[in-house]
């Protein structure tokens, strides 16, 4: 037997074993095939692959069957930004519209220093089973309670809890929304990025009850008010809220707050924000 | 008769093919963390080790011994068990799409699985006859479906367990891995 | 009524063993022997409308207006909702928001009581009740805003009424008091049994019941003998059920299941099982609002306590401050936990300027060698939780998935049939704080299904 | 705990229900264990003198010392105050046999508390029995100096059987069987009360089933272990081994000696009854029980190893979580058709 036959042989052999096998697969492929859109799958791998659920679907992949399949708005998805959204938008030859960044903020400045306590707690350390019992410690039904249930459903580590208090690193923030669904007091919100003020209050209680309560609630004094144009800053129930579809300096208004519960944006990056984010061990 | 029965315990618990011979810790460490999911990848295992022990056994003995070929063992086996995995997934796709999303890219890696090809190439080292080769292999995927079992339940505690940050994850299954075959050494010797 | 059969007074101990449950250090001797008493007036009252289980009432006066004793200050609002009215004759000095005993920010009817307690007579006595028909006697119950007195407060007028598909044969009426610390229902058996049972059958009239068991734990003898002195001309199948002093043995379906051996589905009401239970409480305010046209406007609480003076059973009006409780019962130093009904499914509170409610059976201050702390430390799996759980739960699992946030997982183990009893959180050596775990599953999954 | 209401000041305490507790805790279980243990130690000293000793405060020490060193490097703040070390530290010195080097048990301790304890986060997460992992970790680890049994210290050549042979009961009659010679112990009548009272070769806290027993007692009479681990263990043993013996009965240990010989008594009541390791429910404590049982006559009477209690306990460990999913009570109010 020369080496030729002996190559053929084997080849042979092997090959005969590889078409019966693939035979096999293509009679099962027929039997159970699977139909499917392969687009979806592109489009799940354009999609960040976070599985944050800030759409509103369980995931990217679902996300991805939403948009091609239902035809769902391709701007859903924040971590991804407008380049996912250009993307996806040249694969499907859809039209891109950007969303404007938004970043998720803790509407309150009330850190243990700050804001008095009502009892002290003892219990499961989460801010929904806190507040379940007996509504929550802090003396302020408004504030925030600091157990932290928003840090730990945050899928990228942005919220970091600081003497009581959660505060959100918006450079990190991929404004999934988790944390404000979370949040039992409904003080986390949305706001755009850029925003140039923030009121760091949720306190619709009457100034001098807040001022027993809190350092640094909002005692609804107006002041803010008169310090910005095309009502920016108005009045809700005691609270002054920005009208964050208005872009107005803030600067005068934070610092006319007798109470320093308002940031403007030029001083927001030093004071209001903490910078190195502290590893979260408990 | 006797013989069989030794060779299954003897598969299961003494040389057990996770825990004692060490092959197929891919899927073992990947599909433990749900009980159901455990479940269907244990079936797909006895199916895919039986069926390719009795076609590896076939093709060794008809093809490649005939033809003085038995140096291509291990391509040859390998296409039969891709084969064979690849069966799975496209009937499984098909008929249980929540366990083939569950078991994801563990399903095709049972192809290139150790414990399979072990088995294939274990049965030509010892000589097994094919009756014996089908219950080595059906014993084989029988031993890897207990460890499986008995270490998803171990590993829904461990998930549980609050390990240093260094341990986490993987690491501390491994540990686990090791304490559970360490207490299988208790099955040595029981089959002489 | 039927056939007028005198016979003795039949007292049966409990037929079936109820699963789990615990024995805590009972303490039922700081009050046991302190007989019922009025307080004098406090100086204002503060009448949340949120007495009761459900929607709260709305209220209908408004500051100035001044009000009679029985006066209506807040109408029911929705079915499961109840009314509230004046405990005193006075002026209403506010209706603001106020915090209730669970926390929450609820509307509240400020009265400066002026010491006269003029009664106003909206709701006529019914002395002749067994001539009046059922319907009616329902309205009379809801008119007079009762509502459970064992400490849920589920308005009595609603489970009077069990769809037409229901039958109920067995009303069950519980002066267990299982709660350590707590004899409010235990002075009341004890010194007005008449009411109770007049008011169990008015009951047992509305519901048309056939079998009436009257449930007492063994550990209160003298309540037993009270309740068949003034049960001895019962007719039909009536009986004083003895059951074994074990908590929980007034929770409903525990007691439902000592004495019927019938268990109340997952899921389900003990009218499921064609059962009612009602409090002894609830029963002797049936009778005022039925017999004595008295609507439900004051209720026995027990003030008790180690740290306590003068511990006692104090009759208030609704909407008196735990401070004024306490200031009654001579006061007490250095509480540490103060809490509204007993030590077991009480609720802790922030502040002693939360008033009473018609669910405040009793108000329970600890000290600090009373007081264990929560900790969150790993379960060791001892399994004692397990053996107490009177739901046959596993709560050691249990509170490893919900710590987990394994609501699916919680929910397929049976989270909900949690009925918070607290027995297994009282018996974990690792002090787990188990059933604040479970309470948290319940809110979420309740959440999942709302939302579905 | 005063100290930490004490700074709240005026502030009430508040938590969810319930308010007051049993009073028992991890620490008030762990002396119990320690109490129990006490009659087994004494035992251990009187039958082996210094040597117990010696590896009695060889490993309590160098296993709190390691829990203290791990929760340390962890940061974390639960200490070694909850006793559970000193516990493993004792188990650990009763399975290990007399003349067993120092650095052996120092390296066990090491073993039972850093690898199959801390490392899955301390005390309630670890998923066998420490001191096991450690015995059978020595046990492969040091064949020769875990199977070397310098006897007990009575043990003069005035004692009616063979004590200086150098093997456990369990060895000798292995060795007598794989070797087709007499079998020792099966003629002498008086050789049940001897083993029972611990004047047989052995690791220092397994031979005397009469002190196990006492400390056996007090755990159940102080609720700290269930009845159903042990009575299913040395049941479904007895069961067994009776079965066994009545087919071959001069190839087999008899049943009455199964059960005083090697680590069964101290496995059904103190290692087989660890609280973590094992099931929650009653009857998964009682399946937990009796397959620990099967599981050592297995190995006994089949295996490659004289003794199988340890490798039984720690199989039935790894088994548990099932056990635990397997025997949910029926919750109330499910399962059955109302009535």
């Amino acid at each position: 037997m020369d080496m030729l036959q002996f190559i053929l042989i084997t080849s042979g052999a092997i090959a005969l074993v590889g078409v019966v096998c693939g035979t096999a697969l293509a009679v099962a492929a027929r039997f159970f095939a699977v139909h499917e859109d392969p687009r979806i799958e592109k489009v799940a791998e354009i999609l960040p692959g976070a599985n944050c659920g800030g759409c509103g679907l369980a995931g990217c992949t679902e996300y991805a069957r939403a948009i091609v399949v239902d035809g769902a708005a391709i701007n859903l998805c924040a971590p991804g930004g407008n380049e996912v959204i250009e993307q996806i938008a040249a694969f499907l030859g859809r039209e891109a519209t950007a969303a404007k960044k938004m970043v998720a903020l803790v509407l309150c400045g009330g850190n243990d220093t700050q804001a008095q306590k009502r009892h002290a707690y003892n219990g499961v350390a989460d801010c929904t089973a806190a507040q379940a019992v007996n509504g929550g410690d802090k003396a302020c039904t408004y504030g925030c309670l600091g157990y932290g249930s928003c840090s730990r459903i945050c899928p990228v580590a942005a919220i970091e809890i600081c003497d009581g208090l959660a505060k959100v690193h918006p450079e990190l923030c991929i404004s999934c929304g988790a944390c404000v669904k979370v949040c039992p007091r409904n003080i986390i919100k949305m706001v755009p990025a850029d925003a140039p003020v923030h009121v760091l209050c949720s306190s619709h209680d009457k100034g001098p009850v807040v001022k027993k309560m809190c350092k640094v609630g909002c005692i609804g004094c107006t002041l803010c008010t008169k310090q910005v144009e095309n009502q920016a800053i108005t009045m809700d129930r005691f609270l002054a809220v920005v009208d964050y579809s208005k872009e107005t300096p803030g600067k005068a208004a934070a610092e006319k707050c007798p109470v320093n519960c308002i940031i403007a944006a030029d001083d927001s990056s030093s004071d209001a924000q903490p910078e190195v984010l502290q590893n979260e061990n408990n | 008769m006797t013989q069989y029965i030794l060779l299954i315990i003897s598969a299961v618990l003494v040389n057990n093919f996770v825990l004692t011979r060490f092959l197929g810790i891919c899927p073992f460490l990947g599909v433990s963390k749900k009980l159901p999911t455990a479940l269907g990848m244990c079936g797909a295992v006895v199916f895919v080790m039986t069926s390719a022990s009795a076609v590896t056994w076939l093709v060794h003995r008809f093809i490649l011994i005939p033809l003085g070929i038995d140096f291509m063992q291990t391509i040859a086996f390998i296409l039969v068990i891709a084969s064979f995995v690849q069966m799975v997934d496209i009937v499984m796709k098909k008929t249980a799409p929540a366990l083939h999303g569950a078991l994801g890219i563990f399903l095709p890696l049972i192809t290139t699985n150790c414990a399979v090809m072990g088995v294939a190439v274990l049965n030509v080292q010892l000589t097994h006859p094919f009756l014996k080769s089908v219950v080595f292999g059906f014993a084989a995927s029988l031993g890897f479906a207990l460890a499986l079992i008995i270490f998803t339940g171990l590993r829904e505690k461990i998930d549980r367990a609050n390990p240093p940050k260094c341990f986490q994850g993987v690491a501390i299954a491994l540990v686990t891995a090791g304490l559970l075959s360490l207490a299988f050494m208790g099955f040595s010797g029981l089959v002489r | 009524m039927p056939n007028l059969k005198f016979c003795k007074m039949k007292i049966i101990k409990a037929p079936y063993k109820s699963w789990g449950g615990i024995h805590p250090r009972y303490h039922k001797d700081l009050a046991a022997d302190r007989a019922l008493r009025e307080m004098p007036l406090p100086e204002l009252l503060q009448i949340s409308m949120s007495q009761h289980l459900g929607a709260p009432a709305k209220p209908v006066v408004k500051k100035g207006d001044s009000v009679m004793q029985g006066t209506l200050i807040g109408e029911a609002a929705g079915f499961i909702s109840a009314n509230v009215h004046s405990p005193v004759s006075g002026v209403v000095k506010d209706v603001v928001p106020a915090i209730t005993l669970t926390g929450a920010m609820i509307d509240s009817v400020v009265i400066e009581p002026d010491g006269e307690d003029k009664r106003v007579n909206d709701l006529a006595p019914l002395a002749d009740w067994q001539a009046v028909a059922k319907k009616d006697l329902i309205a009379r119950v809801a008119a007079a805003g009762v509502a459970g007195m064992g400490g849920a407060g589920f308005p009595t007028h609603v489970k009077l009424s069990p769809p037409p598909d229901k039958t109920i044969d067995t009303l069950i009426i519980n002066g267990a008091e299982c709660e350590p610390y707590l004899t409010a229902d235990y002075r009341l058996m004890l010194e007005s049994p008449e009411r109770v049972w007049l008011g169990v059958s008015i009951l047992r009239h509305i519901l048309g019941a056939k079998t009436v068991r009257i449930a007492i734990e063994d550990n209160k003898p003298e309540a037993i003998r009270a309740m068949e002195q003034a049960m001895r001309n019962a007719d039909g199948d009536v009986a004083i059920v003895e059951l074994a002093t074990e908590y929980p043995q007034g929770a409903e379906k525990q007691q439902i299941f000592a004495i019927t051996g019938r268990e109340v589905p997952s899921g389900g009401l003990p009218m499921d099982v064609g059962a009612v239970v009602e409090n002894v409480g609830t029963a002797a305010a049936v009778f005022d609002a039925v017999f004595e046209g008295m609507p439900l406007i004051r209720r026995i609480t027990t003030v008790t306590g180690l740290p306590l003076n003068a511990p006692g059973n104090i009759i208030a009006p609704l909407g008196t401050s735990y401070r004024a409780l306490i200031e009654a019962c001579g006061g007490c130093a250095d509480t540490v936990k103060l809490i509204s009904g007993g030590p077991m499914m009480g609720i802790a509170q922030a502040i002693d300027t939360v008033t009473t409610t018609k669910t405040t059976s009793g108000l329970l201050a600890l000290g600090a060698p009373d007081v264990s702390l929560y900790e969150s430390m790993p379960c060791i799996s001892c399994g004692r939780c397990v053996d107490a759980c009177p739901m046959n739960l596993v709560p050691s699992e249990l509170s490893q998935y919900l710590e987990a946030e394994d609501y699916e997982g919680a929910e397929e183990l049976h989270v909900m049939d949690c009925i918070e009893c607290g027995c297994c959180a009282f018996s974990c050596p690792a002090h787990r704080p188990l059933v604040q775990h479970m309470r948290q599953g319940k809110a979420r999954v309740m959440l999942k299904r709302k939302k579905k | 705990m005063a100290e930490a209401i004490d700074k709240q000041d005026h502030l009430f305490v508040v938590s969810s229900s319930p308010h007051t507790h049993s009073g028992a805790s991890v620490k008030a279980i762990m002396l119990d264990v320690i109490i129990a243990m006490l009659p087994l130690t004494g035992a251990a000293i009187y039958l082996f003198g210094w040597n117990a000793i010696r590896l009695l405060l060889v490993c309590v020490i160098s296993c709190v010392a390691t829990e203290a060193a791990c929760r340390k490097a962890m940061g974390r703040n639960a200490g070694i105050d909850d006793l559970s070390a000193v516990v493993t530290g004792m188990l650990l010195a009763f399975n290990l046999p007399p003349a067993l080097p120092s650095w052996m048990a120092v390296t066990g301790s090491v073993i039972a508390i850093a690898l199959a304890k801390q490392v899955f986060g301390g005390i309630g997460y670890n998923p066998f029995n420490p001191a096991l992992i450690a015995r059978v970790a020595l046990l492969i680890s040091f064949p020769v100096a875990m199977t070397t049994w310098s006897p007990w210290i009575m043990a003069a050549p005035a004692a009616g059987i063979d004590a200086l042979t150098s093997a456990t009961p369990l060895g000798a009659f292995k060795s007598a069987i794989d070797f087709g010679q007499t079998v020792p112990y099966l003629t002498n009548s008086t050789t049940f009360m001897q083993f029972f009272v611990g004047h047989q070769n052995g690791c220092i806290g397994e031979v005397s089933s009469l002190a196990i027993l006492l400390g056996g007692l007090y755990l159940l009479f102080r609720r700290c272990i269930s009845w159903q681990i042990p009575a299913f263990y040395l049941g479904s043993v007895a069961v067994l081994s009776t079965l066994i013996w009545a087919v071959a009965p001069d190839k087999n240990l008899p049943p009455h000696l199964h059960l005083v010989t090697g680590g069964l008594m101290l496995g059904a009541f103190f290692m087989a009854t660890d609280m973590v390791t094992t099931p929650v429910t009653r009857k998964g404590m009682a399946v937990f029980g009796a397959g620990c049982g099967i599981l050592t006559v297995l190995i006994r009477v089949w295996g490659g190893y004289p003794e199988g209690v340890s490798f039984a306990i720690l199989l039935m460990n790894a088994v548990t979580p099932l056990i635990n999913r397997a025997t949910r009570p029926r919750v109330f109010g499910t399962g059955k058709k109302k009535s």
